[in-house]
Parts: structure tokens; C-alpha cells; sequence
């Protein structure tokens, strides 16, 4: 299945895009972040090791949602979902 | 909903998009404008200084429309249900600015001051908690920082 | 001192002399603007009831021009000593005025948002109490009255 | 000698003008204030009778400068002197 993630602030300036589809197997967020890790320098901004789940200061958005679960076993996606890791704000 | 052409919606704009003034004129294009005795207006804009102290050449303004549309829309509807407040509109911008440039608008029209200066700086607090929206700081000395 | 063009003066003005944008203009021109993180304005406009809730038709504003100018001063200049305050000006309107119109301005830069809303909220409660200006309500049932 | 006299709010209302100079013989507020009396309704909102001198609300101003006696008598005036009265004020 095909998801689309998308980029800002930080995640913006390391991947030099937008946003970004992705071709996926298995129906959660573990797959995606597989293959975001291999292709981006974002595991340390996003994985907590020590936990060995996503760091809580991020924000998991699918489809303009927040997610709170933060194993990424546990987050199912769909094709077509569009999903962004995000950290927390500052307006100006 | 028939609004007249004056009508700002509140939320994320490009840079360059909007000013202060058509914000300012949309609240007085307000039906419930008679009952308003005082408009309050807050203008954030780049400091030449990080909140530590360092010196900032520019900056720029990441935002998940999507999100901080709603999130904006949600503060603004939240922050009218308080007493004596006619508007509020929260406008901010996104882009690359230089120091001094307009970063975001905030405008409430109140029946009286008090109630005004109560929920323009509650708006502020909020839309800095709560909307997507980021900002990096390009310092003097090249390097830079996303601010969380 | 030498001012550049933008340079608005607080003082008493005629209604239809001036507007905010100009006041903010001159704020933004003024040399200590890269140090400001945010602009703060209050416009009081003529509200359709009086405090105490009688129905307002129009309103009147008289003024001794020399008096109001002088303490306009001081209350600028004493605000502009407060810890990150770069500017303040006070800007009251006289003549006759419909309901909705823009009768007094005050606009306050500071290099964060907490002191610039301190500084305006008590500029807006000096000037009411301080300066030689009084104003006339014009009720709908065809009488008036001088607040004090 | 020569004052005048400049009316604001209420004494502008109540008197028509602006401004207006009288000739008075006497060196002190007593004189203007009998002047002013006779021609104008002011009497009942500048007199405090009970306490036979000014009402302590009116500001008295002499060359743009307030005055903090409130004894008609005691307060000196001379030749070109600008006056007013004022009810206390009330900003927009």
C-alpha cells in the first residue's frame, strides 16, 4: 500500500521535501519508519531507544489526526493515509 | 453563513498575503460591531535576539495548514464563547523574514478593555501552545535552530 | 533630534487627522525597532450604550489641546522607562463622532509580549485618568450628557 | 486688566464659545468668577456654597498650569492671564 508522509520544520530541512510517498507491506507505522530510518537521519529525532517506542515529545498525525499511542506496532495505517511525525510548536 | 467582502478568515497565510489593516477592517465589517468599545491588536515580529540572547539575522515559519487552521479556527471560536468578546481572529503568516518583519496578527474586539486585554493575551499564550507552526532562527553566526 | 518622515507624534488630533497605520508606521521607523518582538495597539471606539447601559447615539470629544498634549508626554515618556519598552504613543481623537469610529489610539512596542501588554493596559487606564479630554454621549432619546 | 477665559465640555455648551476675554479690576479670581456668574448659568457648577469657595472637582488652570487653592481670593491673576475651569476629564 501506498502512504504519503509529510515534512515540516526540521523533518523539512533534512529530507529537502514536502511531503513524500512511500510503498509499504505491512499495515502499521513499524514499516514506515523502517524505511524512513534507512533513508533520512531522523531515528534519532524520532526513536526513542531507551523506550524502544517514539519519543513522546513527537506528535503522530494520520490523515490530520493525533495519534497518542506511541508503539508504532500499534498504529495501524490504510493506503491513501497521509502521515506526519511532529515537534512541538513555536508560533512566532 | 453571507459575509460581506471584508471577511478575513482567521488562520495560516503566505507572507506577503496580508496586513494588519484588512484585519482590522474585517472585525468593523462585524455585525455585532455596535456593542464594541475596544479593539485590541497584537503584532509578533523577528527580534534581533533568541530568547538566550543570540543574535538573529532572520527568520523562517514552517505550518501544517491543515492542522493549525483548526487549530486557530477551534482558539478563536473557544476564546468568542467569553463574555464581552465580539471577535477574534488569529492570523499567521509562513515564509522567510527578515528582523522586524510581521510574523502574526492577533485582533479582539471587546465590549469593554479589560475583557479585551484578558483574551488577547490568552490568544497569544494559545496560538503559541497549540497551532502547527514552527519557527527557525537563522543566527549571525550562519547556523540556525528550529525552535521547540 | 532628527526624525524621519514616518514620524507620528502623540498628542490631540482632529478626527480624520490620522490612523492606527500610521501610528505602527512610525513605531516600526523607530531606531530601536529591532529589539521589538511585538507591537501592541487598543483603538476605543464609540460603543451604542453608556456604562451604564442607556443607548448611544453619537458621541462628542472636547479637549484642552495644550493640557492633553503635556500629559500625553509624560505618560509616554514615563511608560518608555519601563524595562522592554522601546515605544509608546497615545493618540486622542476630538470632534463629533458616529457610533463604531475610531476615537483614541495607543500603541506600545516592547521586546516581549508580557511587558508590552502591562505597559498597554495601564497607558489605556492613565490616559482616561490623566488627560484634559472629556467626552459628551448623545443618547437616542435626544439628550446628553459630559461623562466625568 | 485683561484675561480670558477658555471653556471646555460642559462650559462650552453652556456658554457658546470657545474662548473669551473680559476686562476685570481686581487682581484675583474673585472678580472673574462674579463676571462670569452674572452672564452664565456656572454658578451651580463651580461654587461649592456650603463651603463658600471653589467646588474641590474643578481644576483651576492659569497659563496652563494648575492651581491647588480653591479661595477665589487667594488666587492671584494678572493682566494677559489664560483661564479655565475644568470638570475632571473622561478619555474616549
Amino acid at each position: 500500500m501506498i502512504v504519503e508522509v509529510l515534512y515540516f520544520a526540521e523533518f523539512k530541512d533534512i529530507t529537502g521535501k514536502e511531503k513524500e510517498k512511500f510503498e509499504i507491506l505491512d499495515n502499521n507505522l513499524e514499516a514506515l519508519l523502517n524505511i524512513l530510518f534507512e533513508k533520512y537521519k531522523l531515528r534519532s529525532i524520532i526513536w526513542d531507544e531507551k523506550n524502544q517506542k517514539i519519543h513522546s515529545l513527537i506528535s503522530i498525525i494520520i490523515n490530520n489526526q493525533a495519534i497518542h499511542k506511541k508503539d508504532p506496532l500499534l498504529i495501524d495505517i490504510s493506503d491513501g493515509d497521509t502521515i506526519a511525525f511532529l515537534l512541538p510548536v513555536s508560533g512566532g | 453563513m453571507h459575509y460581506n467582502e471584508d471577511f478575513v478568515k482567521s488562520g495560516i497565510y503566505n507572507k506577503g498575503e496580508i496586513v494588519l489593516e484588512s484585519i482590522i477592517k474585517s472585525v468593523k465589517a462585524n455585525p455585532k460591531i455596535k456593542k464594541v468599545g475596544s479593539i485590541h491588536a497584537f503584532t509578533g515580529i523577528v527580534r534581533d535576539s533568541s530568547i538566550n540572547g543570540k543574535p538573529v539575522a532572520r527568520m523562517k515559519i514552517d505550518a501544517y495548514d491543515e492542522l493549525a487552521n483548526k487549530s486557530i479556527f477551534e482558539i478563536c471560536e473557544r476564546l468568542k464563547q467569553e463574555k464581552g468578546i465580539m471577535d477574534v481572529k488569529i492570523v499567521h503568516l509562513k515564509g522567510e523574514f527578515e528582523l522586524s518583519e510581521d510574523l502574526v496578527y492577533v485582533v479582539v474586539a471587546s465590549a469593554h478593555r479589560k475583557e479585551g486585554f484578558d483574551v488577547i493575551s490568552k490568544a497569544v499564550d494559545m496560538y503559541k501552545k497549540e497551532i502547527a507552526v514552527w519557527k527557525r532562527e537563522d543566527f549571525n553566526d550562519g547556523t540556525s535552530e528550529w525552535i521547540h
